[in-house]
């Protein structure tokens, strides 16, 4: 049997992964960034899943105006790395495992989830950022060491689905999972965040007081953290805070208990705060 | 409209729900189209020429043509769209903001090197409207 | 406020839409097809709605294999018919209330229903089959006398959403519409069915008793019937008689009593029995 | 799998699953731009050319070039998509029916005017597998 082990809630900060790729992760701005990772690489070496199911956003990349799914998930054999207008990041191309997606993809339907299957799909710097900061500097001749089944929610066009349902697609993101036959180490992936507002007039806004409330009842509270309405999240967190929709998923898919095992918390990332959590569940 | 906008007393934010996706879309589907090369080169050879196969209000043209960043905004743009256009151009998220809230690059720059923007009279647009009457 | 008065549960076989089309509907193949419609159109103009809310589903015309949506919603200004092989269908574009549209998706996302918002869509049989049955010949000239909102619904790639799925999205519908501040008259279709099976060896099979029983439970039994598991319409009402878990949407977006004004139920349409039913809310 | 297949058991019936649309894809993916009267050109103009676009197995590529309906359907075609290869061929859904029953034009047409296929002894595989032994 399949079981998810572990969390991880991580920023995708596009220029995460410019620094990355143009080399200048030791430059003075950067330096805290990656400090905080440190520890995350050795605890994913030691972890090894077999597969990350990873909850992200498309950044008006791969899916335009025309069509918006709420929930996507990717069921094709691979993803490639978009071109997000400065050219694709040179990092490998996501492989999926196909199987076990098609058969979570069942698996929620039945299970009254409307989700959106994807049998071809590219994947933006929403996925490839966390998998960069947790597995570190990757060539596109190089492999992930994980295969990854993505799923891409909408929280650009208002309104993103309510924590609410995202925590409650976490719970049956497990039971899908826990009925898939194969005997797989699977850690979850929550990305985005944490607050940021990147337009208008107001960019800039950071919340860490917010935000450091939200990463403690990540272990404290999550049924009543997930009960925030989306006006919270635009209001305290700025506009693109809202993405911080997508940890709830994460979240529902452990334990009601587990252990934080790692916290990093850094203002700037170019307009956002990074913010990173892993939680293991107590029995793993 | 029955669904309350509860975000709309935010200062300083576009929250872009169905009204602005439906007044942006055309402006928002030409900035998409930005994300491949072949269609920056296109669009960098002859701009007006480009911009025809979309149709937008002229007001929405005029501001692409003039690179008028908050009025992209105001007219329906997302910002996850018009910063395909900004990238094309070389300019990435942090100098965007930089511009769209009239701080330029540097102040901008320290003032996330300082712990960004507070949320402290930040979260409703009477904080802002209190300032200006100042 | 908007409210919905009426239901029509409707075939959408497309041999309907090419006998109306290439003008051979009072041939006696068809005659007793067009026969059962007839008191359908009167019915209709009587009732005049100003807005037709219409659950179909896409045949691999307009959605391919790349990106298959549980529930997709329509929010273009306008839906253009569909070569599906054979030319586009000669009957008018399909125009939406668009503002009602992005108020029912905004809606139903707050309600957890997991909608793909379409912002361009062409449309195919599955939905204009059922306006021309309805409203009688319209030549791409001509208007439909009515707005129509199309919920396009995965039925071809299995798992179909579940009928309590269904049935419950009619619910939510149903709110959405109640809170749209404008005044108008809404009729809900749900299209597809009866039995047929259209591939293979086992083609051609019609269940008639199974069909009546789904019509008749319809007003005596709706949320019984919304139980029924997808092998019961698969083995019953051969591959393609899952269709007919769209009538629960239909269904459920009415009053829990109602009145059929109307049945009609014919066997053969090419390989489909021809099944259709109007509902009213008794306090409409 | 966990999920159990409880439909397996359907004689002549495939239900489109996420097994058998791995399967098919490529397959039903040729068979889907045929809806399209410039692709319907192309490949009247040049199967075989036509095809080299969609790498579908050789057997799938062999059952679309001799039109084995049934085949196509056993290696993972669906029946929506396959009706857009029959549709360039001129072949209706109801002619296709009768040529993947084996019944032929006439008798499918005629059963179908009678009422069509009983479900009587069409429920369970089982049921076929009696008459195939009696
Ligand atoms: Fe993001
Ligand atoms: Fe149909």
């Amino acid at each position: 049997m399949a079981r998810i082990t572990a969390g991880v809630g991580c920023s995708h900060v596009p220029a995460i992964g410019v620094a990355m790729d143009t080399g200048i992760t030791d430059q003075p701005y950067w330096q805290p960034v990656f400090k905080g990772f440190e520890k995350s690489r050795e605890w994913i070496k030691e972890k090894n899943p077999d597969v990350i199911f990873l909850v992200y956003n498309d950044h008006c990349t791969v899916f335009d105006a025309s069509c918006i799914p709420t929930f996507a998930l990717g069921c094709a054999a691979e993803f490639a790395p978009a071109d997000e207008g400065w050219g694709p990041r040179p990092v490998p191309v996501v492989k999926n495992h196909q199987k076990m997606a098609s058969h979570i993809a069942q698996s929620l339907i039945l299970d009254e989830f409307d989700i959106t299957i994807m049998n071809e799909m590219e994947v933006d710097h929403g996925l490839t950022v966390p998998l960069s900061v947790m597995y570190g500097d990757k060539t596109p001749e190089d492999e992930w060491p994980a295969l990854v089944i993505p799923l891409c929610v909408n929280v650009v066009q208002y309104p993103a689905p309510t924590g609410n349902r995202c925590y409650n697609l976490g719970k049956a993101i497990r039971r899908a999972v826990e009925s898939f036959d194969e005997d797989l180490n699977v850690v979850i992936f929550g990305t985005g965040g944490m607050s940021h507002q990147l337009q208008y007039k107001r960019a800039g806004l950071i919340n860490q007081e917010w935000d450091t409330a939200f990463l403690d009842r990540l272990t404290s509270d999550p049924v009543g953290l997930s009960q925030m309405p989306h006006v919270e999240y635009l209001r305290e967190a700025g506009s693109e805070g809202v993405e911080m929709v997508m940890w709830h998923v994460m979240r529902g898919a452990l334990d009601d208990d587990v252990t934080e095992v790692h916290r990093h918390y850094h203002v700037p990332a170019s307009n956002t705060a990074v913010g990173h959590i892993i939680l293991e569940n107590k029995a793993s | 409209m029955a669904i309350k906008k509860d975000y709309e007393d935010i200062p300083g934010t576009f929250v872009f729900d169905a009204d602005r996706g439906r007044e942006g879309y055309h402006l928002n589907q030409f900035c998409i189209s930005l994300r491949l090369q072949k269609n920056r080169d296109a669009f960098n050879a002859d701009e007006e020429g480009y911009l025809d196969a979309y149709p937008m209000t002229p007001e929405q043209r005029d501001a692409v043509l003039k690179r008028e960043w908050n009025r992209l905004l105001e007219l329906g743009g997302n910002i996850y769209y018009t910063s395909k256009l900004a990238a094309n151009d070389g300019i990435n998220f942090q100098d965007l903001a930089g511009i769209m809230t009239g701080m330029g690059r540097e102040a901008y720059r320290d003032m996330m090197l300082n712990g960004g923007r507070s949320p402290e009279g930040n979260r409703y647009q009477s904080e802002w409207d209190e300032k200006e009457t100042d």
